[in-house]
């Protein structure tokens, strides 16, 4: 009847560890956390803008570094404490205290003052202009204060929280049972309204095979774990829809810029003529991505289709290889299982990369030891993806070529021009965006030129869900997040 | 020597053994290369915050100290917290062990249910076109992946059938039943829960099939050799001197004999079945053991692995103790010797 | 000694199929046993005697035995020629086995009792209870210390000479016309075997039983039997009463068997002995097997397979020139 | 001197001893059906992989987008999997690594499980009871993960793995010759031969090891089909054979997300692991058949 | 019979207990006293027969002056240096004095190695000959022990017990030994081989002028091959009297029912002597007393509570008993 039919079933591939938001920074954990909290702010649907959510309106100081928020009066957490200015604070001091990966997005916070008990005041350290996008980020999210009762040993309740929800957000957890499902409610006293979906349950089901079948047989309604071959054959299946959107989901091959002979940009320039950018993108993706155009990704300002893009040329790259005077060159490209296309990936770069008289030699190790040398630059070549957590070109520029970012921090191809890191440097603080487009397109060129990286592809969003489920929006700021309030079951 | 002696006689040689484990896990999950401290904070973080994850995690120690503090912990009882989750291990094998006891128990009692009388028929009827065929049929279980016999199971009888219903343990819509065991079917019964135990029986019946037919050829080889072994013994030959029917020959005076190897199998496949049915939870999305050590290990969880190793080590004395026991009703001379 | 026939084995063949080649066991033996007789068969290690009570009681193992030919006649029936359930009905009842080895035949994890009584309900119809009786009293009769306590025990809980008590009181309690007896006392010290021979001999006249006693020794022959049928190589090569062939053994193998027993009065001297070995039971010498030891041998013993002479009342022999008396 | 056994080995009897029991046992071999098969099978398998260049009609590691996912064809006999590669072509190349696998891991673990189980039991006491000891400890863990850790310890490779497999099978190995050990110990030749003064290495060496060898035979050729196909489950966690090389099991484990629409992916790979397996099992089975004393009399 | 001043060998007091471990952490809860104080001399060039039930300890005494079993306790000197302090190189020299050999010739070879190896093993254990030179001199001992020396490159299944026996023999042989223990040499054959093998032992003796050490159960044999012989029951030397003696007269009772439970190969001779009554008690909880008063028909109170020791009884003859048999009972 009705009442089963506000069931919404997501499969999902494998059990989530932590549901701290000042600790988790994997999408998939923050699928669960980002319904369970709100935020001062939140992306307005597909735009990567934000509009007000918990904040009802904000002033920005002229100098760009002081930020102050009035928030909404009809805000409680679940236990019915009302969310003021107090909790906001509570909410952001814990993550910077807690100082795990979320509080990268809040270095620039210097302090949150409460003005008032609706009125809360941001002090940045310098202005930064993506500061607005980082509130919208999970870390962003308001805990309630009350669960300082859980502390123990001082560590800021974090035990509790990882595997508690303790939020003001539309959906509470309801139950999880560990590698079976995760099971979500719908919060009845939402300020923003009570979501028509009254339970989610994300069930994990590992096996793609097993999940394709649920999918098809009705039993679930989205399907998270499927290949892209398994989802084009999906297409045109009764009762299936498939959501397919522009992501900025980049992958692209880290160069060791410190090793020899790959610290000359020639050679590096001869691999990014020598991949078969559309065969990769036909054969792997089955169409569904687009070569990338520079490190800022279509989608994301400051991306300009001016700056350049290597097509494979294997005359050219041959050329530039003599040029560099290196012969006879053998290569390792680290990668793991983590990501199921790296392995054909990587198998179509060896045989571009023979064409050219490179032999290449794939390393396949566990996603925590790749992960460990790539920190220690201990690789030739490595496979590699990422995602932007807020809206912004900084995501990219700073992470991946600040040479202050060395390692899996962001800059894995070790890659240090100090004209390139003037430019980026002075774009992070300017508040001015139109300032900042020039000056990353700047830094773009002469990165394009350089080469520390081979751009592979955005790949687009698949998601195939059973026609019935409406609403769905996807945000790429918010990939493997559900817009559940918004979303209902025919 | 009585059963008590006996047993607490194993028991103490275990210790050592089990120590043996500890250290072995401990050396080996610190050789292999990977830092759980940055898999921790997450890769964006900067190397300040990863340092600092270190320091929490203990990881800066000598390793022997990080041992002797491990071994200090396990003798509370404490199998410290895992890294990846942020929960006490303990807590995290108590929630995947009785999945996968329950799985291997079920599996395997379906393979003894199978492989005794294919064993003895096979052996009765030692190199007709019976004997080739069980042969045969029990080979193709061996040499075949899992995950095979386990897509197409669930293709057929739930795909295309619908007899059967999907991977997990239990449908969504039944809430497991109350109980403290964690067995759902033994929970169900408990508690009377005949919804429940039905939907988690027929949540067993794939991945239960597709585990026991790896076994199923090693043990009807197994019943089957020790068979032919016992047929050709004095007493069996007396047995038939005396005139007994060959009903009573195989089954009253052969069997009991050739159970005794068997029941050695039946322990060993235990053990090696808790830990090792990977590709048949992952399949069956079944919440046990096996995939709960491969994250473990991919993730260099190392409370997890440590606390993994020890419970499935331990699981294994366990049920070669219990073999031993078995050994001690099937053989008088142990018992009474 | 009655004078009817119980048991006759004409010209028995059982061979075994290995993969080594036909490894032809027993290859024509002729036997008879009258009522109330003991009938001795020796014959050196592997000579077939085993075989032959195995064929007698059809439980040849097969594969790699199968009897060929030949006919085995127990009170006027043949054998070979009943259905393996009327064989069942026949076995333990009416003709009964000892084995060499008593530990290991009898079902470690049986109780004696168990065992006993198994046999006793199976043949006799009687209940348990009874059946229990009947086994005490058998164990009574082959003088068995503490009967009652025996009943409850597992075979390696008693001694050598107390099991093979157990296998005798097994066999005897159905009381078979015939009893087989394999070696029954080889694994036994020599004064234990006297007393489980003398308690044999006692029980068996008592029930009028007739038995082949199987032994390679002489000696335990001589003291025991009646008749005698010595074997050699698979094949019967002499028959007669116990007097007769040790008094005057009329084939040169029997002859040499004799002669090499240790002659205490004869110290100083080499012993007699049989040259050459056994031959193989795969590749026999044709003809008379035993010629290619034997010291009188012709062309015709390669030749021709000698038939049964009567040498005397009797005494029987399979040799081209028998031995003068 | 010695007529029965003249008479027992009439057509051989110039030969040397070894040739004759060699002969003897080939002939034991030649007349099992079921032997001759699993050696069929092996065979086929050896002269596949040594004949890989001329048999396969494709390059296996030359990758051809155009043909991705090309179902059985006339052209592509076995289709091609998800790079476009000639699957024939790969599962014949397939063929070398497997023999490397089952040969190296049986040999590296069964000698070393032998030599260790031969010398526990044959010392017994404190010596041997340590050493079963630590058998019963790599026994008691989870092989997989052993395989894993070791392997992830050494760096992926095919012979990390192998060596990784190999140590996990040595407790098998140890433990039948261990049992074995014991009961060769008490057997009267040791006894001499303890009382000519040979050394415990040496006994070890000449009486006890080669008293083993039928069962460890029999073992070891059950066991090259079981570490194929461990070596298969380690494809399936990424540690193995690294890509391209044309391993089995690798194989199966990326076919089997095609598995639902590309069955010829899996299926094909995991076929030839089944032959392979099947023939060595089979072969085990006739050899512990052959090697049986008591039909070899 | 003519005695030696000087014995070759000499056993006093030897015991040899075997433990009986059981319960928690194996505690050793018993003793079997396989051999329980035995005193031996053998003289050179004679044979001392040594006869007893099965089980009653002559294959222990055998091993432990061997020096394959360690002692509980005693001494044994050969040629008057004690050879149980031995041990390391001077063990090994001393090993290849005293040689062993089997009761089963097939379990005492082993199936998996040549003649020509098993044969040889001593010497290339003991450095003493190699290649070609082994070659002959194990054909010499071969030829020694009546085999054709063409077969030492066959193994021990394609010979016959006999010709196993004589390769044990010959391997025995091989380190030219003072003395030969032979465990039961002829029990696992039959009779006709038994006398090619006894023949070829007497034979050997007079040739290499070896002394043996003959352990038997079957008294006949040992009768016929021993100058003197020693009679055990349950780990003691119950008599022991030159060889003819001892037959004619027994003077321990339990002697006498051995002789007279051999069954004669005369049917004329059915009557039976002296039978026992019951089985032999174990060695792990012997009867108090004089060992056999459980089955001797004449025992009395005494023989209960009372050892006896090996006493002299003169004419080279020594008995433990409390009552021995004489003509005058
Ligand atoms: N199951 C069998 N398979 C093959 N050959 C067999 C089998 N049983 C007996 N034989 C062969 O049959 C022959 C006769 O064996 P049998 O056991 O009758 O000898 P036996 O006279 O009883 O000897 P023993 O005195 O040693 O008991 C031997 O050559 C033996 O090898
Ligand atoms: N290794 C051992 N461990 C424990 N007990 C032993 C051992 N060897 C022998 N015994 C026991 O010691 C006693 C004497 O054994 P031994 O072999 O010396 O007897 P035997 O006179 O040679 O007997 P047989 O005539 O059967 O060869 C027996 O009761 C036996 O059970
Ligand atoms: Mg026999
Ligand atoms: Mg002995």
């Amino acid at each position: 009847g009705r009442a089963a039919e506000t069931t919404l079933v997501i499969l999902i591939p494998s059990d989530v560890a932590n549901l701290d938001p000042a600790f988790c920074m994997d999408n998939v954990e923050w699928r669960q956390t980002y319904v369970a909290y709100d935020r001062l702010v939140q992306y307005d649907g597909k735009s990567t803008k934000v509009k007000p959510m918990l904040a009802e309106s904000w002033d920005i100081s002229p100098d760009g570094k002081v930020y102050t928020f009035k928030l909404r009066r009809d805000v409680k957490f679940w236990d019915g404490t009302p969310l003021d200015a107090n909790a906001v604070k509570f909410s952001f001091d814990r993550v910077q205290k807690m100082g795990k990966g979320p509080s990268e997005a809040f270095t620039v916070l210097s302090e949150v003052k409460v003005i008032d008990a609706h009125t809360v005041q941001m002090v940045l350290r310098h202005p930064f202009a993506p500061f607005l996008s980082c509130l919208a980020t999970n870390g962003g999210g308001i805990v309630n204060p009350k669960v300082m009762r859980e502390e123990k040993n001082g560590d800021l309740a974090h035990e509790y929280l990882s595997t508690h929800l303790m939020g003001s957000g539309p959906y509470k957890l309801k139950e999880w049972v560990r590698d079976q499902h995760i099971i979500l409610e719908a919060n009845p006293d939402y300020w923003g309204g009570k979501p028509k979906i009254s339970t989610v349950v994300m069930k994990i089901v590992p096996e793609p095979g097993a999940q394709r079948m649920m999918l098809l047989r009705g039993e679930a309604h989205i399907a998270e774990g499927l290949l892209i071959e398994q989802i084009q054959k999906l297409r045109g299946e009764k009762g299936i829809v498939i959501v397919e959107d522009p992501s900025q989901y980049c992958c692209y091959v880290y160069i060791n810029t410190q090793r020899k002979p790959l610290d000359n940009p020639k050679v590096r320039q001869a691999l990014a003529y020598a991949v078969d950018y559309q065969g990769i993108i036909k054969s792997i993706l089955q169409g569904c991505g687009t070569q990338m155009r520079g490190p800022i990704p279509a989608g994301m300002w400051g991306h300009s289709e001016s700056v350049f893009q290597y097509q494979r040329d294997v005359a050219k790259a041959k050329q530039l290889l003599a040029e560099a005077a290196v012969k006879n060159l053998k290569l390792k490209i680290l990668y793991s299982d983590r990501v199921p296309t790296w392995a054909q990936e990587v198998m179509i770069l060896q045989a571009n990369f023979r064409d050219i008289g490179v032999k290449l030699e794939p390393e396949m190790y566990a996603y925590a030891t790749m992960r460990d040398k790539i920190d220690r630059g201990d690789f030739d070549l490595c496979m590699g993806v990422w995602m932007p957590d807020y809206a912004d070109p900084y995501m990219f520029m700073t992470y991946w070529f600040d040479s202050r970012n060395f390692g899996l921090a962001g800059n894995r191809a070790f890659y240090s021009n100090p004209k390139v890191d003037a430019l980026i440097r002075q774009a992070a603080v300017s508040s001015s965006q139109p300032e900042r487009e020039k000056l990353y397109l700047d830094a773009q060129n002469i990165i394009v030129q350089d080469c520390p990286y081979v751009f592979l592809y955005q790949k687009n969003y698949l998601l195939p869900m059973r026609s019935n489920v409406k609403g769905f929006v996807y945000n790429p700021m918010l990939t493997n997040i559900y817009n559940l309030p918004d979303m209902w079951i025919e | 020597m009585n059963m008590l002696t006996f047993v607490s006689r194993r028991l103490v040689a275990m210790v050592p053994v089990l120590l043996g484990v500890t250290i072995l896990t401990f050396l080996l999950s610190h050789v292999i290369p990977g830092d759980p401290a940055r898999l921790l904070v997450g890769q964006k973080a900067s190397d300040e915050v990863v340092k600092r994850m270190r320091e929490e995690l203990g990881l800066n120690d000598p390793l022997h100290i990080q041992y002797w503090n491990y071994l200090k912990q396990l003798l509370r009882g404490d199998l410290g917290m895992s890294i990846r989750n942020r929960r006490p291990v303990v807590q995290d094998l108590a929630e995947r062990f009785p999945a996968s006891f329950e799985l291997t128990f079920v599996s395997l009692l379906i393979c003894v249910i199978i492989a005794i009388p294919l064993g003895i028929l096979t052996a009765v009827r030692r190199n007709h076109v019976v004997d080739h065929v069980a042969r045969v049929l029990a080979l193709l279980g061996v040499s075949t992946p899992v995950f095979w016999w386990g897509l197409l199971l669930l293709l057929i009888f739930y795909f295309r059938l619908g007899w059967l219903p999907g991977p997990g343990r239990i449908d969504l819509a039944v809430p497991p039943p109350a109980g403290h065991t964690g067995l759902y079917i033994l929970d169900s019964l408990l508690s009377r829960d005949w919804r429940a135990l039905g939907s988690s029986l027929r949540h067993l019946v794939l991945p239960a099939f597709c585990l026991c037919y790896v076994y199923l050829a090693v043990m009807t080889r197994m019943v089957r050799s020790s068979m032919l072994e016992v047929l050709n013994l004095d007493y069996i030959r007396t047995a038939r001197a005396n005139g007994l029917p060959e009903r009573a020959v195989i089954f009253r005076h052969a069997l009991g004999n050739a159970l005794v190897p068997t029941v050695t199998i039946v322990g060993l496949s235990f053990g090696e079945l808790i830990g090792g049915a990977i590709l048949t939870e992952t399949i069956f999305a079944w919440p046990g053991l096996g995939s709960y050590m491969v994250d473990s290990v991919l993730f260099l969880d190392f409370p997890a692995i440590m606390g993994c190793t020890i419970l499935v080590c331990l699981i294994y004395m366990a049920a070669n103790l219990i073999v031993d026991i078995a050994y001690g009703f099937l053989d008088p001379q142990v018992r009474w010797g | 000694m009655g004078e009817k026939l119980l048991l006759q084995v004409e010209n028995l063949h059982t061979y075994f199929y290995t993969l080594q080649g036909v490894i032809k066991a027993i290859d024509g033996v002729n036997l008879c046993v009258r009522e109330g007789e003991i009938l001795g068969l020796v014959g050196e290690s592997g000579c077939g005697k085993s075989v032959t009570a195995l064929s007698i009681l059809g439980l040849v193992p097969s594969p790699p035995g199968r009897v060929e030919g030949g006919r085995i006649l127990f009170e006027g029936e043949d054998l070979l020629a009943k259905t393996p359930a009327e064989m069942r009905s026949i076995r333990g009842s009416r003709i009964a086995m000892i084995f060499q080895e008593p530990m290991s035949s009898l079902n470690p994890v049986f109780r004696i009792g168990d065992q006993m009584i198994e046999v006793i309900k199976l043949h006799k119809k009687v209940s348990t209870g009874s059946a229990r009786i009947q086994a005490l009293e058998m164990l009574h009769e082959v003088r068995m210390p503490d009967p009652e306590a025996v009943l409850a025990k597992y075979p390696f809980q008693l001694s050598g000479g107390m099991l093979q008590r157990v296998m005798i009181a097994m066999a005897l309690s159905c009381e078979p016309s015939l009893l087989l007896a394999d070696e029954p006392t080889t694994a036994l010290d020599v004064t234990v075997q006297a007393q489980i021979l003398n308690l044999m001999k006692d029980l068996i006249r008592k029930r009028n039983a007739a038995v082949l006693l199987i032994t390679h020794a002489l000696g335990v022959v001589a003291q025991t039997c009646d008749a005698v049928s010595v074997m050699y190589a698979g094949t019967a090569v002499e028959s007669g009463s116990v007097e007769s062939i040790f008094r005057s053994p009329a084939h040169p193998y029997t002859r040499g068997l004799m002669e090499c027993i240790p002659d205490p009065s004869r110290k100083s001297g080499k012993l007699k002995i049989i040259p050459g070995t056994v031959p193989d039971p795969v590749n026999p010498p044709p003809g008379c097997r035993f010629h290619p030891r034997c010291y009188k041998a012709t062309a015709t013993c390669s030749q021709i397979r000698p038939d049964p002479v009567r040498v005397g009342p009797d005494h029987v022999v399979c040799c081209h020139y028998p031995e003068e008396g | 001197m010695c007529p029965g056994a003249a008479a027992r080995n009439y057509g051989l009897r110039e030969m040397s001893p070894w040739m004759k029991d060699f002969l003897f046992t080939i002939r034991l071999v030649y007349r099992n059906t079921l032997a001759m098969a699993g050696i069929a099978i092996i065979t086929c398998l050896v002269l596949v992989a040594v004949f890989a260049p001329l048999l396969a009609p494709y390059s296996p590691i030359d990758i051809s987008l155009d043909e991705r996912l090309s179902p059985p064809s006339a052209s592509h006999i076995l289709g091609t999997d998800e790079m476009g590669r000639d699957i024939l072509s790969r599962v014949i190349y397939g063929a070398r690594i497997s023999i490397r696998i089952a040969v190296t891991v049986v040999t590296i673990g069964g000698a070393v499980g032998s030599i260790l189980g031969a010398t526990a039991g044959y010392l017994r006491g404190r010596m041997g009871s340590i050493i079963m000891r630590v058998m019963d400890m790599i026994l008691a863990f989870p092989a997989l993960v052993l395989c894993m850790v070791l392997a992830a310890a050494l760096g992926p490779s095919l012979n990390n793995a192998l060596l990784a497999i190999a140590f996990v099978q040595i407790p098998k190995y140890a433990r039948l010759v261990h049992s074995q050990a014991l009961s060769l110990r008490e057997k009267q030749y040791v006894l001499a031969a303890r009382s000519m003064a040979a050394s415990t290495p040496w006994i070890i060496w000449h009486h006890i090891l080669p008293g083993c060898l039928s069962p460890v035979l029999v073992l070891a050729t059950m066991g090259m089909g079981e570490a194929i196909l461990l070596a298969a489950s380690l494809s399936f966690i990424g540690l193995g054979a690294q890509p391209p090389e044309p391993e089995w099991g690798a194989m199966v484990a990326m076919g089997r997300q095609y598995l639902m629409d590309h069955w010829w992916l899996a299926t094909f790979p995991g076929l030839a692991i089944l032959v392979v397996a099947v023939g060595f099992n089979i072969l085990g089975d006739a050899l512990r058949d052959i090697l049986d004393p008591r039909l070899r009399r | 019979m003519t005695r030696m001043p000087e014995p070759l060998l000499e056993v006093r007091g030897l015991k040899k207990y075997f433990e009986i471990r059981k319960g928690f952490l194996m505690r050793t809860v018993g003793w079997v006293k396989a051999v329980d104080g035995v005193d031996l001399a053998g003289y050179p060039l004679e044979t001392l027969g040594l006869v007893g039930e099965s089980g009653c300890g002559k294959t222990t005494v055998g091993l432990c002056i061997a020096r394959l079993y360690e002692m509980t306790s005693g001494k044994i000197y050969f040629q008057g240096a004690d050879l149980t302090s031995l041990a390391g190189k001077r063990l090994r020299a001393m090993r290849r004095n005293i040689q062993i050999v089997f009761q089963d010739p097939q379990s005492s070879l082993d199936p998996r190695m040549t003649i020509k190896r098993s044969v040889g093993a001593p010497l290339a254990i003991h450095g003493l000959a190699k290649g070609r030179a082994l070659e002959e001199r194990v054909a010499d001992l071969l030829r020694m022990v009546g085999l054709d020396p063409q077969h030492m490159n066959r193994y021990p299944h394609e010979f016959s017990g006999g010709q196993r026996q004589r390769i044990g023999i010959a391997r025995a042989l091989a380190l030219s030994p003072k003395l030969l223990i032979l465990d039961e040499p002829t029990s696992a054959l039959d009779v006709s081989v038994q006398s090619q093998i006894l023949n070829l032992l007497r034979d050997l003796q007079q040739r290499l002028r070896l002394s043996y050490l003959f352990i038997s159960h079957d008294l006949g044999v040992v009768r016929y091959m021993s100058s003197r012989i020693a009679v055990m029951y349950l780990g003691k030397i119950v008599e022991l009297a030159p060889s003819e003696d001892l037959f004619c007269m027994p003077l321990h009772p339990y002697t006498q029912a051995l002789l007279s439970s051999i069954p004669s190969t005369n049917p004329a001779h059915r009557a039976m002597g002296v039978t026992l009554e019951g089985d032999i008690p174990s060695p792990a909880n012997p009867p108090s007393g004089c060992r056999f008063h459980t089955r001797c028909t004449y025992a009395r109170a005494e023989c209960a509570k009372f050892e006896p020791a090996l006493q002299d009884a003169g004419a080279g003859r020594y008995v433990a008993c409390h009552f021995p048999l004489s003509d005058s009972r």
